[in-house]
C-alpha cells in the first residue's frame, strides 16, 4: 500500500501532480456510496494537498463532466456525483417498480368522461351518485388527458369535459371506438348478478 | 510460472507463516535440512502452518524434493509417525485426522514390503502407493488453484464498483391507466348505481361523442365561429363524414352549439352556444 | 415518460444517433447496482438497437475510458464499471473497514467448489484431508459466492455446493473457463523405483 502513498512529487503545484490529484479525486468520487467533504478528500492525500487546491481541482473535474452523462454536485455534506436526470426514464425501465395508481374516484370519473364525453361535473356527480372533488378532475386535466371543450348553456354554464388525443395516445387507442365496448360489461353484469 | 517455482512458493507460504514462531534452539525451522527432520518439539507451531495431513505429507515431500508419484515409503512414514505422536499428546483432536493417514502410511509401507506378484508391464494400478499419490496430487492441484484465485482481482478487495447515486425523485412517476381499468372502473359505476339498462351505449354511439368533443374543439380554437362546410374534410371517407354530421346534429340537439342562416343558400354558420356570454 | 421512449432519430445507423445510444449506454453502466446483460441493456432502448451495435457501442465505451479512473468490464452477468486496482489504497483510506481476507481453509474450500463443483461437504473433505468447518461454508456463502445447487441421492441427501454467479462476477470472470488452469501434475507412477 506505501507504494501507493501520495508524495511530494503529487504536490498539485506540478502540472502531473495536479492531474494525477484529479484522477484520484475522480475515482473515489465516482465510487463513493456517500457525498464526500474536502474534509474527506484531504484524508485522501494524507493532508499533502491544500484544501484550495482541491477546490480548484473539483471545479475543474465538474466542468470536465459538463456535457457528458454525470454531474459533480456540491451537497450540504460534500461532493457527490449524480446521474442526470435525462437518463432516469432508462433507468427506470430497467428497475420497473410498481407504478402507482389511480385512485378509484379519478379512475371512474375518466370512464364516464371518456364514455359519455362531453359533460359537465354535474353529470359526473349524477352518474356516480357523489360529490365529485374538485381535485380529482384537476388530476386529470394536469395529465392532459382530459380537457375543457365548452360550457352547457344551462344556468351556471357548467364546463363541459373531453378526453383528448393525448389520452388517446397514453393509452394506445386511435379513437374512442377503441375503447371496451359496453355491450360486453352488461354482460357480464348480468352474469354476476345472476346469482 | 513454472510448476517448480509455484511449488517453491507455496511451500514459502507454508515456512513464512510458521518461521517467525518455530524457533528450534534458535534456529528458525524454515532451515531446517533436506533430511525430511523437523524436531517433534516444533510440531504444535507446525500443526499452525498445515491445513491437514495430506498438506503435511505434502510439504515433507516437497521441502526433501522427492517427487510425490516416487515416494520413499519408510522413511515417510517413520517421520510422520513421530509427529504424530507428539501432535497426540498435545492436541487429540486435531490429532485425529492425522492418525488416519498415519495408519493409511503404515499399510502401504507393510504391503510394499511383502513380495509382490509380478505385474504386468504398464499396469501400475497394483502399486500401494496408488491411491494415496491420486490424493497428494489432487490436493496439491486445489492448494495452488486456492492460491491462484487468491491473486485475481477481488471486489472490495482489489476495487470497487460503481454505482452513481441515483436520484429517484428526478422521475415522477405517473400512474398507468389501460382500457381495461377503465372498462373495470365503468363496471364498478354501474355496480355502484344499478345504471346498467339507462347507460347501455354502443360503439357507434362512442365515435359520435368522440367527434362531438372534436367540433366542440374547432369551434373553441377558431373563435367560437365556424362555416359548415369548413367542418367537413370530404378526404376522411362518408362513413367519417357521417359520424362527424350526427355529431352535429347531437350537439345541436343538446344545445351545446347553434346553427344559423340568414336564408335559403346562404353560408350555414355554426357558434358554440356559450360563446355570446364567454368572457373571451 | 414518453419522452424518453427512444424513436427512429436513436437508431445507431445515424452517427449522432450511436453517439446518443453511448451516453445512455454510459449514464446506465456508472449508475447501475448490478452488472447489466446485453438483455438488459437491449430492453434499455426497447429492443430498438440490435445485439452486435450494442456490443459495438460497449467495446467503443471501453476504450473511451482506457487512461482513466474507471475501467469497463464484462463478467459473468454482464457489463460494470470498477475503479482500478491503483486507486484501492486511497478508498481504503476513506473506509477504514478492511475487506475480507480470506484463510487457506476457505481458499482451498473454494477452489474444490469452483474446480470440482458440484461437490458435497463429504466430497471436500476428501480432498483436503481434514474436517471442513461450517463456520468455512458459511463465510463462502455469506459472501454469495457459493450456494446449495441440489442434494446426491445418497444417504442423508447432503447438499451439493456450486459456485454463484456473484463469485465470477466478483473475481471479474466471465465464466468457469476463465478460471485459472489447474496445474498439470503428472499421475503416472514409475514402478521402477519402488522399493
Amino acid at each position: 500500500m506505501s507504494e501507493a502513498t501520495p508524495d511530494k512529487a503529487l504536490l498539485p503545484e506540478l502540472p502531473a501532480g495536479g492531474a494525477e490529484v484529479k484522477r484520484v479525486l475522480e475515482a473515489v468520487l465516482l465510487s463513493a456510496r456517500e457525498p464526500l467533504s474536502l474534509l474527506d478528500l484531504r484524508k485522501l492525500f494524507a493532508d499533502q494537498v491544500g484544501a484550495d487546491v482541491l477546490r480548484g481541482l473539483l471545479d475543474e473535474l465538474r466542468s470536465d463532466w459538463r456535457d457528458r452523462s454525470l454531474e459533480l454536485l456540491q451537497v450540504a455534506s460534500g461532493w457527490r456525483f449524480r446521474t442526470r436526470a435525462e437518463f432516469m426514464p432508462y433507468l427506470e425501465r430497467l428497475n420497473p417498480e410498481k407504478p402507482p395508481r389511480y385512485s378509484r374516484a379519478v379512475l371512474e370519473t375518466l370512464a364516464i368522461i371518456a364514455y359519455r364525453q362531453p359533460v359537465t361535473r354535474g353529470d359526473i356527480e349524477d352518474i356516480r351518485g357523489v360529490t365529485v372533488a374538485t381535485q380529482v378532475i384537476r388530476v386529470l386535466e394536469e395529465r392532459g388527458w382530459v380537457d375543457v371543450v365548452g360550457h352547457r348553456d344551462t344556468p351556471g354554464r357548467p364546463a363541459l369535459l373531453a378526453t383528448t388525443r393525448k389520452f388517446l395516445d397514453d393509452l394506445g387507442l386511435r379513437s374512442l371506438a377503441e375503447l371496451p365496448a359496453l355491450e360486453q360489461i352488461n354482460s357480464t353484469l348480468d352474469l354476476a348478478d345472476a346469482h | 510460472m513454472s510448476d517448480s517455482a509455484i511449488i517453491e512458493q507455496a511451500a514459502a507460504t507454508a515456512e513464512a507463516v510458521a518461521s517467525p514462531l518455530a524457533r528450534i534452539y534458535g534456529e528458525p525451522l524454515a532451515q531446517m535440512p533436506h533430511d525430511l527432520y523437523i524436531p517433534p518439539d516444533a510440531m504444535a507451531v507446525m500443526l499452525d502452518a498445515f491445513e491437514g495431513p495430506l498438506d503435511l505429507l505434502l510439504y515433507l515431500i516437497r521441502k526433501a524434493n522427492v517427487n510425490v508419484l516416487d515416494i520413499p515409503m519408510a522413511p515417510l512414514t517413520e517421520q510422520y509417525l513421530v509427529y504424530v505422536e507428539a501432535m497426540r499428546s498435545q492436541n487429540l483432536e486435531l490429532a485425529a485426522d492425522y492418525l488416519v493417514m498415519a495408519a493409511m502410511l503404515i499399510e502401504i509401507k507393510s504391503r510394499m514390503l511383502l513380495p509382490r506378484p509380478k505385474a504386468v508391464a504398464g499396469d501400475d494400478a497394483e502399486d500401494p502407493r496408488a491411491e494415496l499419490v491420486r490424493r497428494l496430487v489432487e490436493y496439491e492441484q486445489m492448494k495452488l488453484a486456492a492460491h491462484r484465485l487468491n491473486e485475481l482481482p477481488q471486489a472490495e478487495r482489489d476495487f470497487d464498483w460503481v454505482e452513481v447515486w441515483v436520484e429517484k425523485a428526478l422521475l415522477r412517476r405517473l400512474p398507468e391507466v389501460n382500457p381495461l381499468d377503465l372498462q373495470n372502473a365503468w363496471r364498478g359505476i354501474l355496480r355502484e348505481a344499478r345504471l346498467h339498462t339507462r347507460h347501455q351505449l354502443q360503439r357507434e354511439e362512442l365515435s359520435v361523442r368522440e367527434h362531438m368533443g372534436l367540433i366542440l374543439r374547432r369551434l373553441r380554437t377558431a373563435g367560437g365561429f365556424v362555416e359548415f362546410v369548413d367542418l367537413f374534410d370530404p378526404r376522411l371517407g362518408a362513413p367519417v363524414l357521417v359520424v362527424h354530421f350526427l355529431a352535429l346534429l347531437e350537439l345541436a340537439r343538446e344545445h351545446l352549439l347553434e346553427m344559423t342562416q340568414v336564408e335559403a343558400f346562404a353560408p350555414i354558420y355554426l357558434r358554440l352556444a356559450d360563446e355570446r356570454s364567454d368572457s373571451r
